[in-house]
């Protein structure tokens, strides 16, 4: 299942749907944050005070039942969640969950970092931080292209 | 046909969505950005290095050889930074 | 942290403590459960309707926390959470949490698996099966020494 | 010095712990589980085959040639199937 949304929501109740299936051994689950500060060394730190994702309505959904479609055909998962959100959020809200559920934990560890890995190259969100010295679009970075290649297939949005 | 940009093209191109109608030879998505260069000084600002710019048609991700006709919805954003 | 226990946990309350860290942006979690079956071919599947999980109490605490110790010099973590029960457990309960949090979402992941996959060779716990057919020890299995060597150093329970 | 099985070896042996005291000539895991097996057809069975049976001293995994010593605590259990 996925769901796009505005408004926050609660990774216990989104929890709470996976333990119901006696053939489920293992869950892994993704929960991405806004960090309070960009940029990796200490000393060139800058305060983050929110960020605004846009996205682009349709097209996000349908990328994301391709992802999750995709998880699905790979491992034999008995659930999946995505739950991504948009809009402004401040340091500290959440951003993004991804759940899976299969009967090995191997198989709910693998998906689940597959559709995270995927998400970040594929769903059409854009990032803006707000920052003290105004307001930067955040850039893609190659990072999250070769950790979303190591799956196989070259994510399309970069071909 | 409906044209989308997003995030900094959008702040570039001064619009999020236009409804366009392109002369009859523009045919495929390489096409298209040529002649919506031609719009405006944003226009071709926002399409100059197009290493920079994803293009999606009808919500797929496309290169530019992809034809496009009528009716069509393209999109053109940079790449993504969810997650 | 570690804990090991007889008693149920909840796992939305053990999430609650990653979010109050402005340096979080990612958490990942490993949720395992009861399954209520056993093997792997579905003519092959016998109902399991609970288990024992028996533990070497001290030991257990001091290899989980060498283990912890041991992600926290691999990854840079905000946080990191093992909670393991034993005793009796009937099919769908929880059996153990992993959860890490970091900067980023790869240190996340990878640290939880690699704590789950090292308790998994590490940890002095043994689970007894009780099926209609009686109780079996579980063997342990090739694929979880394979798994657990991925990390580099072969788990010193199987040398 | 105290010894204790686990899982199926506490089956077989018939008690999960005892407090034993070796003859002066056992140095280490080896030299203990040899003794050990002296003891009774349950220990004998239980430590038969020793590629099955894990071994911590002081709550430390360790390989058959480790020193033993009285007053270190000696466990014999199967792989472990945690998780």
């Amino acid at each position: 299942m996925i769901r796009v949304q505005r408004e926050d929501f609660d990774p216990a109740a989104e929890l709470a749907r996976f333990s119901g299936n006696g053939a489920v051994g293992g869950v892994c689950m993704f929960l991405g944050l806004v960090r309070d500060y960009v940029g990796e060394a200490t000393d060139r730190r800058q305060d983050v005070s929110a960020m605004t994702l846009e996205h682009y309505p349709g097209m996000t959904e349908k990328q994301l039942e391709a992802i999750e479609a995709e998880a699905r055909r790979r491992w034999p998962l008995e659930d999946a969640l995505i739950v991504h959100r948009y809009g402004r959020l401040e340091a500290g809200e959440r951003i993004v969950l991804v759940a899976t559920a299969s009967a090995h934990r191997e198989a709910a560890f693998q998906s689940c970092h597959f559709l995270i890995d995927w998400l970040k190259t594929k769903a059409p969100f854009w990032k803006v931080e707000h920052t003290a010295q105004g307001d930067t679009w955040v850039e893609a970075r190659d990072s999250d292209d070769q950790l979303a290649a190591r799956w196989g297939q070259p994510a399309p949005d970069r071909r | 046909m409906k044209v989308l940009y997003f995030a900094w093209l959008r702040a570039k191109v001064g619009t999020g969505e236009e409804t366009v109608v392109p002369p009859e030879g523009v045919a495929d998505v390489a096409g298209l950005v040529a002649w919506l260069k031609t719009l405006s000084p944003g226009h071709a600002e926002a399409l100059a290095d197009l290493k920079l710019v994803r293009v999606a048609v009808n919500q797929d991700y496309v290169g530019l050889d992809a034809p496009v006709k009528p009716g069509d919805e393209v999109a053109f954003f940079p790449p993504v930074t969810g997650g």
